[in-house]
């Protein structure tokens, strides 16, 4: 029972960071119909600048940790969208009007890129910074096991929610949101009527790496470690999130990302750590079997 | 009248279709007489299209049935059938609105793929076409023998090796028609096929469809909004307004059909957009 | 003069579409183009807004060249166009669709012209949460149509507005044109196949064969014309 | 849709240093964190070093670079444009040309495949690498099946790979089967995968399709490494028998007679190096003519007419899921035979071969190649093999070359290198009788 609970926390937590990666997925997929492959190394990039950042503020002797994880974020969020705004422009735009796998394979060279510019600018090992958000609250406690919730775990949950609830909201209500999903339905029309289509496509991307960055920061804090392999990974699984939950659905992302975090967490304690990544993709085949849109996805209307 | 014309090709009974809470076809009774055309028209949004995605499988209808009669089959419940099947054993087959050719395929092409079954039978799963067995290379010739057939017929043989997709507009209709005319259809389901012709390819259209009701025995059903189309070519007309039967009969009735003119022709000028439309030939003007 | 284009050429792909086109619209004028399936006539809507570019030649909207802007500029520059085949955006809501039209506009004017559009085509009102790629074809069209003339502009350019409608909505159109000229002032480009009504709807007419204009006119003379008649009965795209 | 295509009128010299500065300006923001600023362990916790110098280069190789490259873009751009008008009606003739032009360059790179192991006969490198070439044309061939001919965008091919290797290893290790034998076996095996992971999964949509063969990929790569007792697990098996000359094996000495003894050769290690050589040639060869053929036939207009639109596919009586089903199963199975291959060349598999990246390199290669294209596989293959090869004097910087190089490629041809489709019949079939 205390395990269990411990591990629907843990699950929680892994998969608010997954979500929080899925909805830029979605978010691009959203504006430009692609399935940007090179997403995970972004947020595996923005780890990187919150290592930095972290190792420089305790050179110059910050000691507060709210302080130091607000100036990282901006830092992260900042240069990780720099970096989102550079992979559009240079391997996504001009592919745009082609062919649709055209643009995947080319995300494809720009994953394996971004990965080895990091290994090759960063170092090949694994980075560890000191723990930072110690401690938590213990909720439930037995004689041999305590349920305990760290605040890092409260910390990512929160962002996540809250950022979700902030791009649900854009991408719905606003004129900036409408925009965005013209472009994607139909980018020539969307410049008739006087959008530019380049500039909201930029945008999107910086948006959607920015959410990666704050991703990168959480992961960060939350294990410490950080190295240039885990965008790949990370990126796959967020990658599967959005689509179980049904591309271009920001709930959707979330829910997905949140299923597979439990998943990983339960599968792993209870059954075989080995497995979870079957159990994992399984589960996806299983609920695009019956729900081919996803779960929160709109079913394709098929206008013949 | 003839003893058959009593014995409908299809018949549609208490057909209904409900989007969600909405109704696309409400209690929709149609019968399609054998080697006749038969037109559907109704404002847009009456649910035409919706009745042909039902009859051809792309829909299930939620109340209803539609039964053909097929001269070597018995009767076919085309509802139960998936949209393959009703083309290829109920030979019920039918156009797109916005034209579905196989775009990079040349026009030949597309009209080889339309006798898919009949090849794929002789290849004998790809086996006999891989060795070029006689017996496929005689279907294949047969195939293309049929394909030159239409193309000549519809004056698209010079067309044959461009890539369907590079074609004017009126040319894809045309293909599209010749396409669908390749799977030997028993009753032909044609959705708006004058759209975007210019008067004298409509012309030409009637022409082609009174044809092949006179020559092949073809039996029709057309869903057309240009009345130099339908009513030319009709022999009874089906008029449908929020997924009903509004009115049924020959197109001078329903010319003449104050519920017609309402809900569709418009109130005062019926006559003339009737007959005044493509020709000009009610405005007086003389060339 | 409200927009001029002079020896314009466009191509499209390989194909030489606009070969030297020399066009007016006057303020105030409903302008009507027609020709035959592939004569340009939609290439030339398109080209106005830089899609394809001009290969030469010179367009200018209110005294500007407007040549070289980029799309989205141009479109600022109050000119809407009803493309061909419509181009909603299938996955938005009617409204959503409307609001579009409207990025640009005045948000002062915004409940104003709603109600203007729900005057014009009372369906659209019924319809506002409903996806409008589940619209029907002349739904889709008026949606178009309306949501072009959100954006509130002088010029108003129209591809084909009737294709695929019912005769009561193509004359509800065609009143609808008028109406939007003689009541609002609205300055109309008008590409028709349907050229009998698209001349009686104009003042004056150009007939397009092969990426040429081939004759021009008032609506009147050109309807009365034999030769008119013979090149859109005939059809231009025989050669193409 | 066309491309948004903006006014570009060749732009004044200031315009040119605005530009680069601009480019400079964000070489400076994506340099800080990653070039100019770095962590390092040192005494046992991280230290933060700096690198202003690098990233000075940086940003001004950044600034001249683009001051250059995009001067000689607008050059080209001017004068393609220039050429395209020209082109004009001349298109179509062209293509045709283009065509029969291809065919030549297919014969003359057959040819060339066909002497050079004898060119290079000591050469056991070049081989080698023409051997691995020939492998990706093979799975590139395949794949291109179920994404070039038939429009499903699978990015899980490598499963198959891996289990035509797996098969083969340990039908032979474990049953003692040949070669030749498991070859067929190790195929169908593959192929009924292929079905199996078909079947449920194609009504879905593109890019759904897509992470859904990833993640089958994926399954299979960690049942490999975890069920040790069948795949040996991370070690993989080794061992495994190589292909022998109709029994002959290739070994320095045997109590039977061997491949050197029986032809009265002293015995080398390149004999088998080239006889592999020759075993894959043979079998690409094979899979080409196979899917050309296949492509001729209803079943592969069948693959195009899907690609091109289901729903019409579907309203002229074909049955869609059979036509996406063999595509599957047919590329499944050509990935089989290809992994066993690979398996008796490398006499040792283990799941590190089989990992996503070389899905995603196969899928490169029928993208760049040209979608559907046979030739454009080759071409693809000997580029994306050859690039890491040559990249190998600064080996750190290879896989960065590598991933910049793909998307150079696909910026530089989006359609792929190839990307004409020959029709699978014509009525005028000499080509030129009715112009």
């Amino acid at each position: 029972m205390a395990l269990a609970l411990q591990q629907l926390i843990n699950g929680l937590t892994l998969g608010a960071v997954y979500g929080l990666i899925a909805i830029g997925y979605t978010m691009v997929y959203g504006i430009i119909g692609m399935i940007n492959f090179a997403h995970g190394d972004i947020y595996m990039v923005s780890a990187f600048i919150a290592v930095t950042g972290f190792t420089l503020l305790a050179a110059f002797g910050v000691s507060s940790v709210p302080f130091a994880l607000v100036v990282v974020l901006i830092v992260a969020v900042l240069f990780t969208s720099v970096y989102g705004w550079a992979v559009e422009r240079l391997a996504y735009r001009p592919l745009r009007g082609s062919t649709r796998l055209a643009p995947l394979i080319s995300a494809i060279g720009m994953s394996i890129f971004l990965q080895n510019m990091v290994q090759l600018t960063q170092g090949a090992r694994v980075k560890p910074i000191p723990p930072m958000l110690t401690g938590g609250i213990d909720i439930y406690e037995t004689a041999e096991f305590t349920v305990r919730i760290a605040y890092s775990q409260m910390l990512i949950v929160l962002v996540t929610v809250g950022l979700m609830i902030a791009f649900s909201w854009l991408i719905t209500r606003t004129s900036f949101g409408r925009q965005q999903r013209a472009c994607e339905q139909d980018r020539t029309m969307t410049a008739l009527l006087g959008i530019n289509v380049d500039r909201t496509i930029s945008l999107t991307f910086m948006l959607g790496a920015a959410l990666a960055a704050v991703a990168g920061v959480m992961v960060t804090v939350y294990y410490g470690v950080v190295d240039f392999y885990i965008g790949f990974v990370a990126g796959i699984k967020a990658f599967t999130a959005a689509v179980l939950g049904g591309v271009g659905s920001l709930p959707g992302a979330m829910l997905g990302g949140l299923i597979i975090g439990l998943i990983e967490a339960f599968w792993s304690s209870y059954l075989s750590a080995e497995y979870k990544d079957v159990a994992t993709f399984s589960i996806l085949i299983l609920v695009l079997m019956f729900r081919p849109s996803g779960l929160l996805g709109r079913p394709e209307v098929e206008k013949v | 009248m003839s003893s058959d014309v009593a014995v409908p090709l299809l018949s549609v009974e208490r057909l209904t279709m409900r989007f969600g809470g909405l109704a696309a076809i409400d209690d929709l009774s149609l019968d399609v007489p054998p080697g006749k055309i038969t037109g559907v028209i109704g404002p847009n949004g009456a649910g035409k299209t919706t009745f042909f995605n039902c009859l051809t499988g792309f829909y299930k209808p939620t109340v209803g049935s539609v039964r053909l009669n097929h001269p070597e089959r018995g009767v076919l419940r085309l509802e139960d059938l998936p949209s393959h099947q009703v083309a290829h054993t109920a030979q019920v087959v039918r156009t797109f609105q916005n034209i579905r050719l196989f775009p990079k395929m040349t026009v030949l092409e597309n009209l080889i793929v339309a006798q898919h079954n009949v090849l794929q039978k002789a290849s004998q799963f790809s086996l006999a076409g891989i060795l070029g067995l006689p017996s496929y290379r005689r279907a294949e010739a047969q195939a293309v023998a049929k394909a030159v057939d239409w193309l000549t017929r519809l004056g698209l043989i010079d067309k044959a090796d461009t890539a369907a997709g590079d074609l004017p507009y009126g040319t894809q209709r045309r293909i599209e028609i010749a396409r669908a005319l390749c799977v030997d259809p028993l009753l032909l389901c044609l959705d708006e096929p004058a759209a975007g012709l210019n008067p004298r390819e409509s012309g030409e259209l009637n022409e082609l469809l009174l044809r092949l009701v006179a020559d092949e025995g073809l039996t029709i059903l057309l869903i057309e909004h240009d009345m130099s189309v339908v009513m030319n070519v009709s022999n009874h007309i089906c008029v449908l307004n929020y997924g009903r039967k509004i009115a049924e009969g020959t197109p001078k009735q329903m010319q003449n059909d104050p519920n017609v003119i309402k809900a569709y022709l418009g109130e005062e000028e019926a006559d003339e957009l009737l007959y005044g439309e493509k020709g000009g030939e009610s405005t007086g003007v003389t060339p | 003069m409200m927009l001029q284009l002079s020896g314009v050429h466009a191509h499209y792909g390989h194909i030489h579409a606009l070969r030297g086109i020399d066009l007016s619209v006057q303020v105030g004028e409903v302008v009507t183009l027609i020709g035959a399936n592939g004569a340009g006539k939609s290439t030339l809507l398109m080209s106005l807004f830089g899609q394809p570019r001009v290969s030469a030649g010179r367009i200018t909207f209110d005294g500007e060249d407007i040549t070289r802007l980029p799309t989205h500029i141009i479109a600022r520059r109050d000119i809407s166009l009803v493309p061909e085949g419509r181009r909603i955006f299938p996955r938005m809501t009617v409204m959503e669709n409307l609001l579009m039209g409207a990025v640009l506009a005045d948000p002062r004017n915004l409940d104003v012209d709603l109600k203007r559009m729900y005057a014009l085509f009372p369906i659209l009102e019924e319809r506002l949460e409903q996806r409008a790629g589940t619209l029907s074809g002349g739904e889709q069209q008026m949606l178009a149509i309306a949501r072009a003339l959100m954006a509130r502009p002088k010029l108003l350019l129209l591809d084909e507005p009737s294709l695929g409608l019912a005769p009561l909505y193509i004359k509800k159109i065609f009143q609808t044109i008028r109406e939007l000229n003689e009541d609002h002032g609205m300055t109309i480009l008008l590409i028709e196949q349907n050229a009998h009504h698209a001349l009686r709807a104009a003042h004056r007419g150009y007939v397009m064969q092969h990426g040429q204009i081939t004759m021009t006119g008032t609506g009147r003379d050109l309807l009365a014309s034999a030769e008119v008649r013979a090149a859109y009965l005939e059809g231009g795209h025989a050669a193409a | 849709m066309p491309p948004l295509v903006f006014a570009n009128d060749a732009p004044t010299a200031a315009e040119r240093l605005k530009d680069a500065s601009g480019v400079a300006l964000i070489a400076l923001l994506l340099g800080i964190p990653m070039i100019g600023l770095t962590t390092a362990d040192q005494g046992g916790s991280l230290q933060v070093l700096t690198r202003w110098p690098l990233l000075a280069a940086f940003i001004a190789a950044s600034f001249c670079g683009r001051l250059v490259v995009r001067y000689l873009l607008d050059a080209l751009k001017r004068r393609r444009q220039a050429q395209d008008r020209q082109a004009g009606a001349a298109g179509a003739k062209e293509t045709r040309r283009g065509g029969r032009m291809l065919e030549s360059i297919g014969w003359l790179a057959f040819g060339l495949a066909l002497v050079l192991p004898i060119v290079f006969s000591d050469n056991r490198y070049v081989v080698d690498t023409a051997t691995t070439v020939l492998i990706y044309v093979m799975l590139g061939w395949g794949l291109n099946v179920v994404v070039g001919l038939a429009g499903l965008l699978d990015l899980g091919h490598v499963a198959f790979y891996a289990v035509g290797a797996y098969a083969y290893a340990l039908l032979s290790t474990q049953f003692g089967w040949g070669f030749w034998a498991a070859l067929p076996v190790a195929g169908i095996i593959a192929g009924v995968f292929g079905l199996a992971l078909g079947w449920p999964s194609l009504r879905l949509r593109g890019d759904y399709l897509a992470i859904v063969t990833l993640g089958f990929g994926e399954i299979i790569r960690v049942v490999l490494i975890n069920w040790t007792d069948f795949s040996g697990g991370p070690n993989g098996i080794s061992s495994i028998p190589r292909p022998t000359f109709f029994g002959l094996p290739f070994v320095p000495s045997s109590d039977n007679p061997t491949f050197a003894t029986y032809f009265g050769l002293e015995f080398s290690p390149m004999h088998r190096i080239i006889f592999l050589y020759y075993v894959i040639l043979v079998l690409s060869l094979l899979t080409n003519v196979l899917v050309k053929r296949l492509r001729k036939l209803p079943i592969g207009r069948a693959w195009e007419a899907v690609r091109e639109d289901e729903i019409a596919c579907k309203a002229l009586g074909m049955n869609v899921t059979n036509a996406k089903l063999s595509a599957f199963a047919l590329g499944a199975m050509l990935g089989g035979v290809a992994g066993v291959f690979f398996a008796a060349r490398q006499g040792f598999i283990s799941p590190e071969s089989f990992t996503f990246n070389e899905s995603a390199i196969i899928l490169a290669i029928v993208v760049l190649g040209g979608m559907g294209s046979q030739l454009g596989v080759v071409l693809a293959s000997v580029v994306l093999v050859l690039l890491p090869e040559l990249g190998r004097d600064f080996a750190e910087y290879r896989m960065l070359l590598f991933g910049a190089a793909m998307i150079l490629i696909m910026v530089w041809r989006p359609g792929g290198i190839l990307s004409h489709r020959e029709p699978t019949l014509l009525l005028s079939s000499e080509g030129g009788r009715r112009e």
